[in-house]
């Protein structure tokens, strides 16, 4: 089974509900290293996604990414406004017209939308930032999706949410180099990325639509 | 959390309406999305000066749009820099023909947006220069990190290059006159109680009765390093000294001195902070020209204050001393 | 208690140095007895203007010394009226032969001591005349109680009795417009949160979490009565509503609306006040012509606001748009 | 034995002393009904005293008290300034140019320094003011004194100082109709009123200075 306009829906249906629920801990997360809005700003950002997709129901996976990177880049503002429209946009892009994603595509999809972030962020891998769950999560995803690119779906999103989630905890001894967080210097050093966690969150919710 | 506020959700809107309302003779204010023009925009020829931010540090940058300063200005969420889809209307409704200016202050959230913003605007056909602020001494300046804050030197910028917008300067001199002060101004800030983020509805950082955080920003974003609390006169030399040593300050130079309030320190007590920083630029054989003290750039209710000192040449300290009419600076008008 | 000062009992005199260091360009700041003059007093055949009072209420009174308005302020210890020995020479230095006037809010010290300093300064020769502010309708009008404060309305009745003096009014003429400014002036207040004097070194009162005081004056005295914490909205219509029913304002009156910060309420909170005070008064037929926002008679770092309507007439709008060059207020110079 | 000019200074030096030792606990009354300033403003205006009686020593009683007039009128502000320094003016003046006061002309210079205040202030008994540590105060001295006016004076100062101490206490349950109190309404009843007890701290001084 590939991925279809269904699943998209439902990722970020599931993403919508997952900023929700985590709103305070990304608050919590974003206030000793940050300004504690990171929460604040992705929950208002997927609830205006949501708004959108009841108003003009997109017709494919490529279509509802698009719309969601338009959102979030009009609505979350901050640094992660920006960086996740631009993730959303580019992984559209790489999905084209396609009805049904296979798990090639769906990699390539997921590795634009890294690149996306890693273009306009300019962070490197250790820089404790959301590229820290991203590089990994591209990573085990192409794995899983084997070298013909034709692993199954489900365990590619599986693979790639797994990985963001370690990604993210991979944060917590790094000292940051970009974002808010770089201010802090050595204070940086103990506390996780509220972006990994997010971007972790987002990729198990795609994981989860795809069961 | 206390505040005078409706639903948190709400706070910038309201008081963004409310600005609109007390000031409809300087400014006329969008909402949704929101940003704040000058009355007479676009004024026939000028360049366009555009500046945005997070809210939460009023009265920057809406208090700063009028005559001979901000032509539009951008409010986004509380701490949050503002969107493309603000910047782009404002960008746009300011734009005679003469290009327009982005005074942007160095935040990644506000680099990108206004970064986007400012290609779509060049897609439109208007012409658009940044000057980027980064005047925070506390931030280590590095190629490999987000680099240093944009703080009270902003507003300086912003007036300077007001004033230069409306003599008539070119768009490239405004973005010019704009990285001078920016090269030429270095600020450091304290903290002696946190801010709550409306939102968030709990302290930013806790600090415990005895302690200060030195090298605060205006986000309530923790600081540099925590210390035990001291008087005024010592709290200002930590405050100064980098400042002074980054800047390169000498005797004979010519400084303006503003000492800005975080938004829940007294008025009087700027004033004794002022007085300690006076007193040793004058030492050092500086002279302080020009003097600002207030509340100008804000971390909501945070007690704290934070010291800019911007080395002047004949020509800023002119356009500095220019006529200003903007709902929180005002002059020669 | 955190506060940016050095020794609690040089607070005033620290303050007032630091003030006139920075705008030595439009005072002359005197020490031991403290008080503030005007640059180019006295002016010649104009009626001199003097206010004062405690400390910790800043930019009041010192803030608003200068062209179109105060000629001198008298600044006493913190919440402490200043003394006839501070008072006497202020009177002295501006007056120009045509007379003082004595600006003073109703409290027992301030009257007490201006009416001594009065009287001293009489016996020299100089003309005074007083004009008592009382405009707080939390307190109780009556004969046998120490009457009304003076809070917000004060800022009003120095900023119009400042341009009829300006203008050139006789002693009696800027008495009168003082009055009349008094008559028609109502304010009140809320504290969300109580301030530390800095010589007591602990709050002037205790709120809970969600507690909040209306009726508060200047002090860091309590209010009226204690309430559970509300929005923005429902505070700021306990504020008004007493004010306009006070006042008697009516369909097609048209006030100025100012909106004042105690001190450490962020600017963007007033905006949501005033948002809906405007609203409540469009809603009689009351047409805001002018309104004022911000942090203009303070108390220390308190939380909360005032709300003050004046009822204006051409001649005090005329007096208001007049010129004014002050530290704290400044327009059309 | 009368009262000359010693008892004069060590009378200022006591309440000197007096209002540094109680400084806290007049601010802490000043708290609750007024602005938490009495203590400082008298701790200060009383250590002015000190310094001019040192600059320049007084010659009489009268002389004594009359400086204390004029440096609390100039150093204390607020209320408590002008009626204190009211009340010693008024209180030197009735002692004339005596060296030594007898305990008649002490009941008429306590009775001046009361009516100085109320003339000053307009309280009347009971509107929870000084005024109603000096009424009960000048009432005992005078009873004290007897008739003739020829009694103790030691035992006149006693009685005015254990009134006005109990004349301090009897304030606690008034409504405050004068002073920064009154703005309380019924919210100033059960506090204590501060000038009352900084007024019965001066005349226990007084009684002290006359061991
Ligand atoms: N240069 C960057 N590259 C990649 N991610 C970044 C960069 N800067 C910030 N981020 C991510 O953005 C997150 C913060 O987002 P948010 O709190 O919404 O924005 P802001 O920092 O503007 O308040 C960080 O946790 C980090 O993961
Ligand atoms: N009208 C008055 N008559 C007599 N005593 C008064 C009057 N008003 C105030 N007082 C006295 O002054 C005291 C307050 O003094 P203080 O705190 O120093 O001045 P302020 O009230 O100006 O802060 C009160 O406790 C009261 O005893
Ligand atoms: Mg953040
Ligand atoms: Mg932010
Ligand atoms: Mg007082
Ligand atoms: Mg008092």
């Amino acid at each position: 089974m590939g991925l279809d306009v269904n699943w998209a829906v439902r990722w970020l249906t599931r993403s919508a509900q997952a900023m929700a629920d985590h709103r305070v801990e990304l608050i919590d997360l974003d206030r000793p290293i940050g300004d504690s809005d990171h929460g604040e700003n992705m929950d208002r950002g997927f609830r205006a996604v949501m708004d959108k997709l009841a108003e003009s129901p997109p017709e494919t996976p490529a279509a509802a990414l698009k719309l969601t990177a338009m959102t979030l880049m009009s609505k979350v503002g901050g640094a992660a406004g920006p960086l996740y429209g631009t993730a959303f946009l580019r992984a559209s892009t790489a999905l084209g017209d396609l009805a049904d994603v296979d798990a090639a595509t769906l990699v390539a999809a997921l590795r634009a939308a890294r690149d996306g972030i890693v273009a306009r962020g300019k962070a490197e891998t250790g820089d404790k930032t959301m590229v820290d769950a991203w590089t990994p999560a591209v990573e085990a995803a192409a794995a899983a999706a084997g070298d013909g690119g034709d692993g199954d779906v489900h365990t590619v999103l599986l693979a790639a949410a797994e990985a963001a989630e370690a990604g993210a905890v991979s944060t917590d001894p790094m000292l940051a180099r970009k974002g808010r967080a770089s201010y802090l210097g050595e204070r940086s050093i103990g506390h996780r990325d509220p972006g990994a966690v997010s971007s972790a969150l987002i990729l198990r919710a795609a994981a989860g639509a795809a069961e | 959390m206390k505040k005078l506020i409706n639903d948190p959700r709400a706070v910038v809107d309201e008081s963004v309406e409310g600005f609109g309302l007390a000031h409809a003779d300087l400014v006329t204010v969008f909402a949704d999305p929101n940003y704040i023009v000058r009355k007479d925009a676009p004024v026939a020829g000028k360049v366009g000066l555009v500046s945005g931010g997070g809210s939460g540090h009023e009265p920057l940058h809406g208090g700063y749009v009028g005559v001979g300063m901000l032509d539009a200005a951008v409010p986004g969420a509380v701490f949050t820099s503002p969107t493309p889809d603000q910047i782009l209307p404002a960008t746009l409704a300011v734009n005679s023909g003469a290009g327009v200016v982005h005074i942007v202050k160095n935040y990644t959230g506000d680099v990108l947006n206004f970064e986007t913003a400012a290609e779509l605007a060049q897609a439109e056909g208007v012409e658009v220069r940044t000057v980027l602020v980064n005047d925070d001494v506390a931030v280590q300046d590095s190629l490999y990190t987000a680099g240093r804050r944009g703080v009270g030197g902003t507003v300086l910028v912003e007036k300077i290059a007001g004033a230069a917008a409306e003599r008539g300067d070119s768009l490239d001199a405004v973005a010019a006159i704009g990285d001078r002060v920016n090269q030429n101004v270095r600020s450091m800030g304290v903290a002696l109680t946190a801010c709550t983020v409306p939102h968030a509805g709990v302290p930013s950082f806790e600090l415990e009765e005895n302690e200060i955080e030195i090298g605060i920003g205006i986000h309530g974003e923790p600081g540099r390093h925590r210390i035990p609390m001291e008087n005024a006169d010592g709290i200002t030399d930590r405050l100064l000294d980098p400042v002074v040593s980054d800047l390169g300050v000498a005797s004979g130079d010519q400084v303006l001195l503003f000492v800005n309030g975080m938004g829940g320190t007294p008025l009087s007590e700027l004033y004794i902070v002022y007085r300690r920083a006076a007193q040793v630029l004058a030492g050092k054989g500086v002279t302080v020209a020009r003097s600002l003290v207030g509340n100008y750039i804000t971390s909501l209710e945070m007690q704290g204050c934070s010291i800019t000192v911007l080395r002047l040449d004949e020509e800023m300290t002119e356009l500095w001393d220019a006529p200003v009419h903007t709902p929180a600076l005002r002059w020669g008008v």
